[in-house]
């Protein structure tokens, strides 16, 4: 293993601290329970936006914490979903009255933590609801799984809902378009090398020299396939392809309901994606992937796109949803209305993103 | 079953998961993200450290102590749901000195009531429940058969075992183990295994 | 070799056809001869500026090219070199009457074919000037070497130029602002592991699994001293103290000059870095190293900073002059006067950055 | 010398270069970035194309067309300094259709010079000036000397092939390899060895 790192063991919170003596104007952190919130908060009468999971996978989420994006993100341990005390520390700290939303990805780790945290924040008296990203079409059936992984759309979401936050968006309609994000939103992803966890040491998967894993999460588990490598085109084709010709995937959402004051399920399609939509396509590096790399995925992805008559209105390209030093790819679409197009264009202030100001 | 013989309890299943820390990583890292075994280990470790402080308690005290000593540092998935077995447990034996075998078919009930709800799992989704539930079960049958807490506990570890060994065949349907599909099947699931552990740990406190 | 590439031969070509797929508002690209540049080129009485150098260091320097940039850049094949036909392309389409500045990387090619394009130019009846940056104190003689190398400087010297460039600098304002920002500027670097040139399909050079190579340029050429892998720490402290015990370098620069129509060579020696001065920290990752590592880094390096009495006044983290995969990092430190903090926060928007608009 | 042997001059110069390309790249990585062979290669591809469009110009037009392309094709630090050595050149023997001793001696200085010029290079820097300066000083000495072309070309291919591996001993202080300080020293510039190359196939076309 060869990192920049001190010991394993203090990976977590030294990149923190690294964080927190680079972004002071943007950011606190704070530790026991750790959480990074804005510089600002709590921010009266704006819905309060919370984001987290384990760590490893910078700049998402503590590079997305500023003015635009999240109030607070909770990193856990590499690849360990934080714990609900973080969250309801983070929730009192960035909890301005208007309420504060969980955007929380789809792994069992992640969901069951913030559920216990939105139970306790509520016994502090604090409304909090949660929306959970799914949006991995590498996962066929929501039924004998866990269901599709949170993956891309997550930083859409957070960039989208947090610009609607902003603009004073409530609590309600924060969480329909979030819910709206999600339902339009897919990702497939794709990796040529395993990464290692900072205390284990070792990769956590071997490939051969002339292998790939296809289907993969974001925590360096096995995907859904082990294929021989392919050429980019080859490689942005069946990612491409995978995404649009999935058929509506549907699952049971387990959201808070307020009235009840309990846990409700709500069934829900995806959107599928028409010819002739507006997408915004997000081709993301795993964290050892020169961008270079990306653009030339970019390229094939964006020839297919027309083939298929969806317009790319917008595009990200970059490593913002890693897994460590892992070398790979994912890809995103997502089919934006104008209200989402509107979004992502506004202003936004954070360590990894800044624009409109 | 006393005061006593529960920090032993805790204390046992700390030492014994610091010694399968290595084990349990492997297991993970077969059809998951491979920190099962520093997840627990960190949360027991924990654990640990604060059991002095915990002699004079009663029972009920002590494993909601426990809980939410493991909820805030475990992480991950078995975070909230060891975290939820031990709330769910603190509870059913509120305020006791002292565990007859009824108490302890209720504590290990809640338990299991706790992580099924919190998980959302059932019985053959290859989880820690598959290790949990028949041994509930043995538990359940050797108490109505009259057996006493040492020899009820000993079919209850043996039927956990077979629970554990039993999620080899299984393809998963909960956790990370579930995206792999049937290559999930042949690996025998982490999150049983500590539970295994921690069964084992209380046969041997009694 | 494992990478996201078709033909390995394509690589440039392909990876420079994705970026004008994906920014396409902000970016021209061209081929045969290739260069990028902005938009909206020529822009009248604004000084035009050009950089380039060889591929595989993106997003330097394409990605840099737009308003409060760069005007152009040069491509080459992977750590190799463009060519004068490029620069004069490139020269020709950008000019808008008030002359070029060329900033080049002191690397021999870079510096003859910069020189070369330089020449031809000014047949042409273009204004050109040159500056050279030369910041990478791991080489240690003038004399006996090329010199030093360019390398994180270049990017900020870009950044700071380009809103000068904006703000409607004439040529000769530019070039004394250019050449102080190379004097004020220090870098070093460090690699883990080598990068691979496409088309070699084999790594430049091979590391044992618990050694390092320090002082290395950005081509993938091995360093100055192998030794043995280190902790993060020490790591930050190698580079920063190498920077900040640098004694005065002294080079001759060759510029053009315009009276006497010919080259000349100016001789001129670094700023030392004084307790009490503001500095740019810049921690950069080679191209494989994720952000959380480099965080590691700065964490170390701002510590170091504060114990000589630096004041940290803004600071760069992230993978912006690369050597493809390649594992490790450099870390830049330039000694900023008011008039460079403000030309860094003027606006910017190119491929990778975009702030202030 | 006529200009059906500088175009095989060119044509062989080419063939080596492709013959050579790993050779001349493993010598590069040694002390360089590992591209000396796949740039000139590069370069000299193009030149072949484009040699039988050159079948009916002078040589000084020949030389100078070649000069365009190489530099317009080989970049890094060998495009401008061969580009130079053919650009010079052409220029002084500009319009000649054919080469006496005399003719070649001021093809060859002025191409060093253009060389020493742009790479502001000395002897002894370890870069293919080492190589190409023996060479011009034996085509000299062998013109003094009264010694026929072929026989001068023999001589001068030898004081380069000597100067090339005079190299090995070197030095870096021009050129990427030069920042290797002695880590340099035993290594055989790739330069020096492609300049060589070229003068053999200029040897081997006369
Ligand atoms: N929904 C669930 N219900 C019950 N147990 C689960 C569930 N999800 C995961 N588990 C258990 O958690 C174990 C994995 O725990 P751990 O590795 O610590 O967390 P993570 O999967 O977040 O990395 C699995 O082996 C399984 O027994
Ligand atoms: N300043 C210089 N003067 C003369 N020759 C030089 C100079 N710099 C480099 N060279 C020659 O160029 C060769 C390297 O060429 P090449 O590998 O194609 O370019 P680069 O170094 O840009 O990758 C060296 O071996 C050396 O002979
Ligand atoms: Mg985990
Ligand atoms: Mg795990
Ligand atoms: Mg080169
Ligand atoms: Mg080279």
């Amino acid at each position: 293993m060869k990192k920049l790192i001190n010991q394993p063991e203090d990976f977590v919170r030294e990149s923190l601290e690294g964080m927190a003596a680079a972004h002071s104007h943007l950011i606190q952190v704070h530790f026991e329970p750790t959480f990074v919130c804005r510089q600002d908060v709590p921010l009266v009468n704006k819905v309060a936006i919370i984001s987290g999971g384990g760590s490893g996978h910078e700049p998402m989420h503590t590079g997305f914490v500023g003015m635009g994006m999240l109030d607070a993100a909770c990193p856990g341990e590499v690849f360990t979903s934080p714990t609900p005390d973080q969250m309801l520390a983070a929730t009192q700290k960035v909890d301005g009255g208007a309420g504060v939303l969980y955007i929380v990805k789809n792994y069992s780790g992640d969901v069951m933590n913030f559920e216990m945290a939105l139970e306790m924040a509520r016994c502090e008296g604090i409304r909090v609801r949660n929306i959970v990203i799914d949006d991995d079409v590498a996962v066929k059936d929501s039924l004998y799984t866990q269901g599709r992984r949170g993956v891309g759309t997550t930083v859409l979401a957070e960039k989208i809902c947090g610009a609607a936050a902003e603009r004073g968006y409530p609590l309600d309609k924060l969480v329909e378009l979030c819910r709206r994000v999600n339902l339009n939103g897919r990702s497939m992803g794709l990796a040529l090398t395993s990464c290692i966890v900072p205390v284990r040491a070792t990769p956590t998967f071997t490939l051969g020299d002339r292998e790939m894993e296809v289907g993969i999460g974001i925590h360096g588990e096995p995907g859904r396939q082990r294929l021989p490598l392919k050429t980019a085109n080859e490689i942005a084709e069946m990612l491409t392809l995978s995404i649009l010709e999935d058929s509506g995937y549907t699952r049971i959402m387990r959201e808070w309901d307020e009235e009840q004051d309990g846990w409700i399920d709500i069934e829900a399609t995806d959107f599928p994606f028409q010819p002739g939509s507006n997408i915004l396509v997000f081709v993301n590096g795993m964290g050892g992937t020169p961008i270079s790399e990306l653009y030339i995925i970019y390229r094939r992805v964006a020839q297919i796109c027309s083939q298929h008559g969806l317009n790319i209105v917008r595009n990200l390209i970059g490593s913002y949803i890693t897994s460590l030093e892992m070398e790979g790819c994912s890809v995103t679409f997502l089919q934006v209305d104008d209200e989402m197009m509107d979004l992502w264009d506004a202003p936004v202030h954070t360590p990894t993103w800044r624009w409109g100001v | 079953m006393n005061q006593e013989q529960i920090l032993r309890w805790l204390q046992r299943f700390a030492t014994t998961i610091d010694k399968n820390k290595e084990y349990l990583t492997q297991l993970d890292a077969a059809i998951g993200d491979a920190d099962h075994g520093i997840n627990m280990e960190r949360g027991l470790k924990k654990l640990q450290a604060q059991l002095p402080t915990l002699e004079d308690k009663d029972i009920g005290t002590t494993l909601k102590s426990a809980s939410m000593t493991l909820i805030s540092s475990i992480g991950g998935a078995s975070g909230p749901l060891y975290g939820t077995f031990f709330l769910r447990a603190s509870a059913a034996i509120a305020g006791k000195h002292e565990l007859d075998e009824h108490d302890m078919l209720t504590l290990l009930q809640a338990g299991l009531q706790g992580i099924v709800e919190r998980g959302k799992t059932q019985l053959g989704d290859k989880t820690m429940v598959d290790a949990l539930y028949p041994a509930v079960l043995a538990f359940a049958q050797a108490v109505q058969d009259g057996k006493l807490m040492q020899e009820a506990m000993q079919l209850t570890v043996a039927a956990c075992e077979q629970g554990m060994i039993s999620t080899k065949a299984m393809q998963a349907k909960k956790g990370r183990a579930s995206y792999l599909g049937d290559r999930s099947i042949g690996h025998q699931d982490p999150g049983a295994t500590s539970l295994y552990l921690m069964l084992k740990s209380l046969y041997e406190s009694v």
